[in-house]
């Protein structure tokens, strides 16, 4: 029996791409996804325009989101994992496992009644972010009073439409699709891995993930130390690329690197902006003109710090290898941030474990030949996004596009 | 086609003063075309004008129409015949023909013009219009690969381009433009008629040209 | 419809600034209340003789607000939309009211922070105009 | 017909306290052709829908005003409802009275949740009917550019039993793959590549190759291209549903970028690759190869690409040193760091500069002089043959077929506008897809990607043969239309097109299909000709209408 529908695991940007794709040529699409929202990472990553927009593209990532929540052939599943896969190409038995939903998106307005009578403090009730899509309330486990024994229905009772009940219990759930596309994306860099960079040590030593979040909530960038606007402020590339455990290039640090420096540089004109590189991507569509204002705005140091000391004054003292006059050099800072590269996902090794699908010896899934990005070791399942290795959000959604003609051709070819 | 460009509007307020009633007309041809006096210019003028009365407390009512072509009597009239009788003037956004075709018909009511008629011309770019012929009523393309001295040369020379020709073919008087006798040297040779450059050209008799211009058709 | 009035028109494009202005809401961050929003496909959509009829029916103060510049999902919507803007502005210049009342805003769909901002301002030349 | 409105008020499960539903409902209840004014707890769940529907059903309105919460979230469920109630969705107004009100100020905001009700209200009174149809699209695709990319493209299109026409502007077909000796650790030679990919063309009965064939002119839209492509004298002009443009990318020296002097002689890739194809060819193998990037453009990603691939095929054929000059290497590709670090282990050397190297000749060979950042110092290199590094630029014609198609360029001269809403492979105007070189930035993992998007976007598009489309939503009223051509011009996704109408008078025409509704041209219009439904100039000026009416 041929089935025409796909699952979707990971519901980022590449799997949202390649969701959009099948489901608009009348394919039912199972979406499912770890977290309680879709959209992944870059739903959270700011816009980086100045005068004129970077390029970034992180304003694709809300419209392909809206897309897929009102697509009638797409079912989204959050907090869900897929725990068992059988079966080969046109015909996969998928067992879905779903994390007991304590507030049912489906039943949850959004009212925010709930978070007032939260009693916890930070509330164990909360939206996970202003776009969060299904925009639905999420409990956190660790913090839920109710959760951690204690007799507390506040806000089961108070909820207007009956959405939160604790009796809920994890529920199994039977797919059968004819192909698999895996698109669960990566983790950010944990930049505590490098212990002499001091982050989380030293409050200004923060990473690009940080940049995203500020901006995207305060909309510029404060020292978090004293609050103040910074004067001088550094970054340093390649933390967690190119080097002997990440044998491979991110991609996108440089790019959001020079994108936040231009951007501080034009927020506050008079704060200096430096770059410690070791070789600058400046390739891609559109970037060139970019690449020359910045060479005006931003100083470039090539040479990589290697260690970051914070100074009596509270400034962060950054050692480099300054390589033009050949000799070690001091440089402070008011603030240092690293550019993290994307890793692979911790988790992959268990995923690729049920749909035994083979790892590349970065961590990544693994292809079936090279130059071809899409197909694994097993027929019928194929990769999308940043799974498969590190990609910025255009390639990752022609990634995801890509997958879905591959999973097309088999849904074609099996009928 | 006629091109042509809004007042200022001081100048369109000055004309109103005094009056509490006015008809707006735009009309539907040349003028829309050239984003001066359509049914889109209508309106903004019209909001200006209210935005203004408003501001300085006199209040000031104005009726909108627009005519297919104002320089029909027929579709003039049939267009204003009972809007006339409730205004006090008439404010046309019309070709300077079109204000004058309703100042004949409804000869009681003043009627002023809200634009300038400035040429006749084509559109270079969106939104840019320049002018290409300037109606002198003896054309001469023949004999000039078709660009126009008359206009287009800022002397308005007959014969030859005037000795101030700057560097790459521009014009003494404006650096941006290109002077018409260069361009027209260029387009005769390359049709290989350069030979039309060595007649003498008599200035023209503009007095032979009767002022008001009038054609009549052999069957009319 | 007298002049005391302090209305704000937004003309707000569907893909960036009707969602900045969503997730204001959803943050809530307040900002002045006399702000109308006008929801638009595209910021190209507004005409200058939309914002003339905005002032004429006696807003204060209109904001055209699109895309960032580069960004515009129709490519030129922003652009034409900053030039409507200027237009309308040397226009209304003609009839008296100056003070920047209608200003072209980019917008990207996160950035909260500079909607309010941006209404903000409006709203205090208003006042700063009222009270003259 | 007689406007009746029925509204619906939700307070969101009586979180909204800043507003009063019922003073609200009061004031709109008076205003004229209301039916009903009805408040719910939660009109984005069952219940609250159950109850509408029942309302709707009950009283014959022809217009449904809701104020609620974002469009955004419940705009699609109440379209879709209103269509289960055979009401026709356009004729729906929504008023946003939780994110942009009740949430959005303190205290009590209730005038400014009913001056927004009364907005949507006006709005309605002017909302018209949309009616949808099918319209059948051509199944036929359209390749301009028989290289890898085009045929590859062919390929996947017949694979999922689409059938295309691949027109090439050489003899034969092939394009660029030859820059690359041979892919590091891959057996199958780009040679090879090439010939199987066109032998599985030649094979491929849904694929007609037209070889020295050229596209003079392209007329109609998404759905209904109409291609003449001229063949020496012969011309054939055939329709397509979509189009895919392959047509690559052309490299060139420029030596004024490497201030040379004429005697110098250094070569291209694609001749190193003849070198090392036939080795024994040569008089004498050469003892040192220099390569040099990042001189006329650090932006491009082929030259690193190629001369990693080729400089380990050179440590491997020929043995003879390798030194490689550049500024910053472009490894942001997929297994280019490995190849790196591949070449450097085999012996490669790669040096830094930041001022351009100048290049002469001594003796017969090519002399390097470059001041290298990582030594600090000043490295002159004499080598046998130096490989200068190639500008990527676009192919000859590239204007003239995108004037041609009225299609953006971006600031470099390739296709594709640099809107990052056009990413990977979309042009302005729906059905227009560029694949590979031909869009700038290239590598082949990349382009592999950019092919399958656009064979599925394509798919998506044509497969079903016809498309569902709102008719005439924008519409150009014939009558008023002045064909002033201001609209044409002004359509970014080149959507309108001048047509003959039955009174023989040639007016604009806007296809529903390749319409994207932004609205720019029923705005420019000067003579007020287009009306676009849901956004049309009299319903934007009642609810500008409605702020001025003040409480």
């Amino acid at each position: 029996m041929m089935n025409n529908s796909v699952l979707v695991i990971g519901g980022g940007i590449a799997g949202i791409a390649s969701a959009l794709e099948l489901a608009n040529s009348n394919r039912q699409v199972y979406l499912i996804e770890r977290e309680a929202t879709v959209g992944g990472q870059a739903a959270s990553f700011c816009c980086k325009a100045t005068e004129v927009c970077t390029k970034c593209s992180v304003c694709l990532v809300p419209q392909k989101v809206k897309e897929v929540k009102t697509h009638p052939k797409i079912s989204i599943l959050t907090n869900s994992i897929a725990s068992e896969v059988s079966g080969k190409a046109g015909n996969f038995q998928v067992e879905v496992w779903q994390k007991p939903q304590y507030i049912l998106p489906e039943r949850c307005i959004a009212c925010g009644i709930c978070f007032d009578i939260c009693p916890t403090q930070p509330k164990a009730i909360y939206l996970p972010s202003p776009e969060a899509v299904p925009y639905s309330y999420v409990i956190n486990e660790s913090q839920c009073l109710r959760l951690k024994g204690q007799e507390c229905n506040l806000c089961q009772e108070i909820c207007p439409t009956d959405a939160i009940n604790f009796e809920r219990k994890p529920e199994r759930q039977e797919l059968s699709v004819g192909t698999i596309i895996v698109a669960t994306g990566f983790d950010v860099f944990d930049a505590r891995e490098i212990g002499p960079l001091g982050y989380g040590r030293y409050p200004n030593v923060l990473t690009g993930l940080d940049l995203e979040k500020t901006f995207s909530y305060e909309g510029s960038l404060r020292l978090p130390s004293n609050g103040k606007e910074p004067h001088n402020i550094a970054f340093i590339q390649c933390v967690g690329s190119r080097n002997e455990s990440h044998c491979y290039c991110s991609q996108v640090c440089c790019k959001y690197a020079m994108r936040f420096a231009r951007l501080i540089k034009y927020q506050n004109p008079d704060c200096q902006v430096t770059i410690f590189y070791i070789d600058l991507q400046t390739a891609g569509k559109g970037f060139a003109e970019f690449y020359e204002e910045c060479r005006e705005a931003i100083r470039f140091i090539r040479g990589v710090p290697v260690e970051i000391s914070e100074t009596c004054y509270g400034e962060l003292e950054v050692k480099f290898e300054n390589i033009l006059e050949g000799k070690v050099g001091r440089e402070s800072f008011d603030s240092v941030v690293l550019s993290v590269g994307m890793a692979p996902r911790k988790d992959s090794w268990d995923l690729a474990r049920i749909l035994r699908i083979n790892l590349s010896d970065d961590g990544f899934f693994d292809t079936k030949e090279p130059f071809n990005p899409i197909e694994t070791n097993v027929d019928g399942i194929f990769l999308a996004g940043a799974c498969q290795g590190a990609k910025d959000i255009p390639d990752s959604i022609a990634h995801g596009t890509s997958a879905a003609e591959r999973a097309m051709e088999v849904l074609v070819r099996c009928k | 086609m006629i091109i042509a460009e809004r007042k200022p509007l001081e100048e369109i307020k000055s004309m109103l003063s005094g009056y509490k009633k006015i008809l707006l007309v735009g009309c539907r041809t040349c003028v829309t075309i050239c984003w001066a006096g359509g049914e889109k210019e209508v309106g903004i003028l019209s909001s200006q004008l209210k935005l203004a009365s408003s501001g300085e407390g006199n209040e000031l009512s104005i009726l909108e129409a627009t005519v297919e072509r104002q320089c029909e009597k027929e579709m003039v009239i049939e267009e204003l015949r009972d809007k006339v009788q409730e205004v006090e003037a008439i404010l046309s956004m019309g070709c300077g023909v079109g204000v004058q075709t309703i100042a004949e018909i409804f000869e009681e009511k003043p009627v002023f013009p809200a634009l300038n008629t400035t040429f006749i011309g084509m559109p270079e770019a969106e939104g840019v219009w320049v002018e290409k012929c300037g109606t002198c009523g003896d054309c001469m393309l023949y004999w000039t690969g078709g660009i126009c001295p008359v206009v287009r040369c800022a002397k308005g020379l007959l014969n030859g381009p005037c000795g101030g020709t700057r560097k790459g073919g521009k014009c003494e008087i404006d650096p941006e433009k290109d002077c018409a006798w260069v361009l027209i040297y260029r387009r005769l040779e390359k049709q290989g008629r350069l030979d039309l450059m060595r007649k003498y050209y008599e200035p023209k008799n503009y007095r032979a040209v009767k002022r008001p211009g009038r054609v009549e058709a052999a069957t009319a | 419809m007298n002049r005391e009035d302090n209305k704000i028109v937004a003309f707000c494009c569907e893909h960036s600034a009707y969602q900045v202005a969503d997730k204001a809401g959803r943050m809530r961050l307040h900002y002045p209340d006399n702000v109308r929003i006008i929801r638009v496909p595209c910021a190209g959509r507004v005409d200058v003789q939309h914002i003339l009829k905005a002032f004429e029916k006696g807003a204060a103060g209109v904001l055209v607000m699109g895309c960032q510049e580069g960004a515009c999902q129709h490519l030129t919507g922003n652009t034409r939309a900053k030039k409507r803007v200027k237009y309308a502005e040397d226009l209304l210049k003609e009839v008296g009211i100056d003070g920047g009342r209608v200003k072209m805003v980019n917008l990207a769909p996160d950035m909260a922070q500079r909607f309010i901002r941006e209404v903000k301002e409006m709203a205090e030349k208003i006042e700063g105009e009222m009270r003259r | 017909m007689q406007v009746r409105i029925g509204i619906f008020l939700c307070d969101c499960g009586e979180s909204l306290k800043n507003i009063d539903f019922s003073r609200i409902r009061g004031d709109l209840q008076r205003l004229e052709d209301i039916a009903f004014v009805d408040i719910s707890h939660n009109l984005c769940l069952e219940e609250g829908v159950k109850a509408m529907t029942s309302r709707i059903l009950a009283e014959n309105i022809n217009r449904v005003v809701i104020g609620a919460c974002s469009p955004e979230l419940c705009e699609h469920s109440f379209s879709r409802l209103l269509k289960g109630l055979r009401l026709n969705p356009s004729l729906l107004s929504l008023a946003n009275i939780r994110e942009q009100c009740s949430w959005a100020h303190e205290g009590d905001v209730t005038g400014k949740a009913l001056e927004l009700m009364r907005m949507a209200v006006n709005k309605a009174r002017f909302l018209q009917p949309v009616e949808k149809k099918d319209i059948p699209v051509n199944k036929e695709v359209l390749v301009v550019g028989g290289g890898f990319s085009g045929m590859r493209s062919a390929l996947e299109l017949s694979r999922l039993g689409l059938r295309t026409t691949l027109v090439e502007r050489e003899s034969v077909s092939g394009g660029k793959l030859g820059e690359f000796e041979s892919f590091h650790g891959i057996e199958t030679t780009p040679e090879e590549m090439l010939s199987s990919t066109r032998k599985a063309v030649k094979e491929n009965a849904d694929i007609k190759v037209l070889t020295s064939a050229e596209v003079t002119r392209v007329e109609g839209q998404v759905g209904d291209f109409t291609a003449s492509i001229g063949r020496g004298e012969e011309k054939v002009s055939q329709s397509f549903g979509a189009i895919i443009f392959a047509t690559g990318y052309m490299t060139k020296i420029l030596p004024q970028d490497f201030q040379l002097k004429p005697d110098v002689n250094i070569i291209s890739q694609r001749k190193l690759v003849e070198m090392l194809q036939a080795p024994g060819k040569l008089e004498r193998r050469p003892g040192t190869i220099g390569f040099v990037l990042d001189v006329s453009d650090e932006n491009s990603r082929l030259p690193i690409l190629s001369t990693l691939n080729n400089a380990l095929a050179v440590k491997e054929r020929l043995g003879s040193e390798v030194y490689v000059f550049c500024k910053s290497l472009k490894v942001d590709s997929e297994g280019v760091e490995k190849l790196y670090r591949e070449a450097r282990e085999r012996g490669v050397v790669f040096l830094k500069f930041e001022e351009k190297p100048r290049i002469s000749k001594e003796d017969g060979r090519v002399k390097v002089e470059a001041r290298d950042v990582l030594l600090g110092e000043e490295v002159t290199l004499l080598c046998d043959s130096l490989v200068a590094e190639e500008k990527v630029l676009p192919p000859e014609g590239t204007e003239a077929l995108s004037s041609l198609l009225n299609i953006g360029t971006d600031s470099a001269g390739f296709y594709q506008d640099e809107n990052v809403h056009l990413y990977p492979v979309a042009s302005e105007r729906k059905g227009i897809f560029f694949v590979g070189g031909c869009k700038g930035d290239l590598d082949f993992t990349r382009t592999l990607a950019d092919i399958s998007s656009a064979t599925m976007s394509i798919y998506k598009l044509l497969s079903p043969e016809k498309v569902i489309v709102e008719v005439e939503k924008v519409k150009v009223e014939p009558e008023k239309c002045r064909a002033c051509l201001t609209c044409v011009r002004v359509c970014p996704h080149g959507a309108i097109q001048m047509v003959r109408v039955d009174t023989e008078k040639e007016v604009a025409k806007i296809y529903d299909l390749a319409c994207d509704g932004c609205g720019i041209c029923a705005a420019i219009c000067p003579a007020k000709a287009i009306r676009f439904e849901g956004y049309a100039d009299e319903q934007i000026l009642a609810e500008v209408e409605a702020i001025g009416e003040s409480l």
